[in-house]
């Protein structure tokens, strides 16, 4: 296996800082992850020398920006396998993404006693944005419930389509308890019934090889700065024919064809629905990163990763009044956890300072707090860059926390 | 005991610790110190919304002097409550007024009171001010 | 007067590269201006260490994440003198500073019948939303219109309001014709009648000292990149007593107090309207712009670019042949032209193959060129990195066009 | 003449100037050389929408050929019309779907007809191609 962990360190220049006169360790991967270097190169270089906006310049450099920033386009498309270039569109993330999905297929296609089903363990980015469209339109949210273990009950689901169900949006990956979601079953089974779906994919691409085609989702989002690349950018897919049909939902420059005060008139996809200067320099620098992630294979990763994730499963559950919350079958990236007795946040600030960053709170996911009836849990996040180390000392950090506060 | 008196003890107190985890044992023992609030006030009404922990604020007025009585979830929140509490209770409103909670920056605390923190704890502060305004409003009349 | 325009050229990297072999001559500061190297190097710093997501976590590198963020709300609050720090909303551009407020504004405060006022001369990301929200409401749009040199007709602005008019947004400066817009008096003359004012200030920030009390506007919106911050960041001043009352824009985490899937409460301002990962990097890489701006001295900046658009327009008065359009008595930033008989692509492909980079086409303003009846313009747009040489390699490239198509 | 000798011709043609300017020259010239459409055709059905410079396109088909006939309201873009019109008008349907139209490329043409110009020549040759496929089906009917 060419996977060499000391060499890919090195590529991440953040890896190699202290905190606390200490050498960090980053599992807060989830939020976001870290960089590599030749990402950061990208936006340097752009920045020093392209440096313009794109599609209506004549110049060179515009020309060059534009290339680049499509040429990006091209490259995403390919990542994913979608059939067709236009229907990648850029975004200024997931949160974005689902937005502009909620808002526009919501306006075309929900109607007064419609339905739109989601699940109980979803990022509030994937319940919000649906609950406010609902609203607008008298619509009505359901919600796929999950069991103990954090795993999505698909016979309730089932239960749940009614021939008023419009549109599915259920995430990829929990970015809270780290289930991988059935998500090929949970389309094969809207499909039966005509109902498209939308999958939150904001921890997925990060963790699975996507393949849109195969999967034959109707739309399939994610953001830049959890997979590697810069902020301020996501990507929404969606197949041509929804897209076609839904109304554009930012309005401005670069998304029109005509503007009189009488009528105007949009333009083609993608940039229907892209309106404004767009994010040049980090999309390109997005490509960077997708690139930078080829090279080093998804399948390597994904195979590095399951072998971290069972290794820091294994010594967490053998922490005497640690309870690990999310134990689906299948998981991917993330460990939540509690101590007994201990709260949450008194934990993550002694792990703190023992230089080790972890999230502790709700995760921008209440409704699975509230299912587990706990006021949020300590999250461990992984990504490639991370080793087996570095979880012996989150283990080593726990024990401490326990001697704390015992 | 002024408000300046008891900012100079504790910084003297916490000037013992040579380590953060020293540091940090002192406020877990403080934060453990019985019960800051009767049953009664930890009620929504009296939260004091915070992202991660939870902060319970009460405030009565004795001998015009102000008497705050606060609790949390969390230990470490609690322990640093109890700072702010040795402070600031028992306390004229126009003192409460006119602290300037120096002490948090000198005993190493800042980060937990900084807004970026979202525990609740300069939200507590605000209403512990907050109080002493609408006391303060109240003996004028 | 401390202005070293030798020293500043130095401070922006992109200035130094050769384009088909000649040095650049970058006259499409409209479009996007260059950044200086303060500002690169703070998106490298960023992801090269601090590189978290804020608000959420109570790791040390999320802190400092925060605090690095939300001091760049602070230095913008600053540097625009808005009253309250919480009147600072990020977006991800002025195209979506506009959206947010005709979406969210419109929803509040507009009915059947109601009225919006913008002008002829507004880039169509001034257009466009506000005739969608005014279909949708079955509202109605109404234009101020210019005079002959571009001027907005104060007289014919004043006889739109009716007592239906509900908002007026206007542009601070014109991105086509360089018209610098009376906008105090427009702004007095709406609150005359209690109709609020946005002021569209992608160009305005850039060429004048912005003062939003003094102003009185109740919303101004700017984006970063054309103010020699990164791209992906925009800005939306509003004032607070409008941001409270309206209804939230995107949806999704941050922006929450608390989600069930009965109910959502919304977070204070300004993060009701901040969903999603805030774009971190950039939004710190602007701070860094603006701290550049204000060592060299928005007065000193005004003054100098004064004089190299006075030494622009004398020499392109006088070539024969070139008319520009926008004669606007109080001008900043721009000089659109047009060459008797030549189309402004073909001019537009010539300079460029001269090495500079100028902008051909309508700018996004259809209306402005359908007001004139022309196919489009040459726009040179200028910095004040630009020299007056600059301006006359631009003269001797224009020259050379007349030359090759007479 | 194949459309492959044409682009040969062609090709040959620009490889005499030494630089850009000449070239551009060359491709003014052309551009200026007569209206390439009759009036008629110059409405909004024949436009072929690009950012920039305005472009129409009519197309009939005689003796099994399709001839094209086309303009821009800019010279440039007038002087590369009657490269493409060389190469492709006057040819069998089957002939003008096969073009590979490699010349772009070797006369240094490219930017021009990169999507990202946006001037409606890279429509341009799509359209061109519906036509033949458009005469080709009536044929065979
Ligand atoms: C006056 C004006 N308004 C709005 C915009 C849109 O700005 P952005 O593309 O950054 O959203 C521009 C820039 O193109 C502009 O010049
Ligand atoms: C599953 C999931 N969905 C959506 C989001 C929102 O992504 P962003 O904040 O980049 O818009 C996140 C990240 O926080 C996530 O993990």
């Amino acid at each position: 296996m060419n996977f060499d962990i000391k060499k890919i360190r090195k590529d991440f220049p953040a890896l190699h800082q202290e905190i606390y006169g200490k050498p960090l360790v980053y599992l807060d991967n989830a939020a976001t992850t870290l960089k590599p270097q030749v990402v950061i190169d990208s936006i340097t270089n752009y920045y020093s020398t392209i440096n313009s906006n794109v599609h209506r310049g004549v110049h060179y450099l515009s020309q060059q920006a534009t290339e680049e920033f499509e040429n990006t386009r091209k490259n995403i498309r390919k990542y994913i396998n979608a059939r067709n270039t236009h229907e990648i569109i850029f975004t200024k993330g997931t949160t974005e993404s689902i937005n502009l999905v909620a808002n526009s297929f919501g306006k075309k296609f929900l109607s007064h006693g419609d339905e739109v089903i989601i699940s109980e363990l979803e990022h509030h980015a994937n319940i919000v944005p649906w609950q406010m469209i609902c609203e607008e339109k008298g619509a009505k949210l359901k919600v796929i419930p999950i069991n103990d273990n954090g795993e999505l009950i698909l016979k309730k689901y089932k239960d749940l389509i009614t021939d008023k169900t419009k549109i599915v949006s259920v995430s990829h990956i929990s970015n809270t308890l780290g289930t991988v979601n059935p998500i090929k079953e949970i389309i094969d089974i809207a499909h039966q019934h005509d109902i498209p779906v939308m999958i939150d994919g904001a921890q997925g691409i990060v963790h699975e090889k996507i393949d849109v085609q195969e999967l034959d989702c109707d739309f399939y989002c994610f953001s830049s700065h959890k997979f590697y690349g810069p902020m301020g950018v996501g990507v929404l897919y969606g197949k041509e024919k929804y897209l076609e049909e839904m109304p554009p939902y930012q309005t401005g420059g670069e998304m029109i064809k005509t503007v009189t005060f009488k009528k105007t008139t949009f333009n083609e996809l993608p940039f229907k629905f892209e309106t404004g200067t767009p994010n040049v320099a980090d999309v390109i620098g997005f490509g960077s990163a997708i690139n930078y992630i080829k090279k080093i294979g998804i399948e390597n990763i994904i195979r590095y990763e399951k072998e971290l994730l069972k290794h820091a499963t294994e010594m967490l559950s053998g922490i005497q009044g640690l309870r690990i919350y999310g134990e689906a079958k299948k998981k991917a990236g993330v460990i939540s956890f509690l101590l007994k007795d201990i709260h949450p946040y008194d934990a993550g600030i002694i792990i703190d300072k023992l230089s080790i960053a972890v999230r502790t709170g709700q995760h921008c996911a209440q409704p699975v707090m509230d299912r587990f009836d706990i006021p949020g849990t300590i999250r461990a996040s992984f990504a490639f860059y991370n080793t087996k180390e570095e979880v012996d000392k989150l283990v080593q950090a726990i024990l401490k926390v326990q001697e704390m506060f015992g | 005991m002024t408000i300046r008196e008891i900012e100079k003890e504790i910084t003297e107190e916490f000037s013992m610790f040579d380590d953060w985890m020293d540091k940090y044992n002192h406020l877990i023992e403080m934060g453990k110190s019985l019960p800051l609030i009767e049953k009664k006030y930890r009620t929504d009404q009296y939260l004091i919304s915070g992202c991660q922990s939870r902060v319970w604020l009460s405030a009565e007025m004795e001998d015009g002097k102000v008497i705050f009585k606060a609790d949390s979830d969390a230990v470490i929140t609690k322990g640093i409550i109890n700072l702010l509490i040795r402070i600031l209770s028992n306390q004229t409103p126009d003192n409460i007024l006119n602290a300037k909670m120096d002490f948090i920056n000198q005993v190493g605390l800042k980060e937990h009171l900084s807004p970026t923190r979202s525990n609740g704890l300069t939200s507590m502060i605000k209403q512990m001010k907050l109080y002493a305004v609408v006391f303060k409003t109240k003996m004028a009349q």
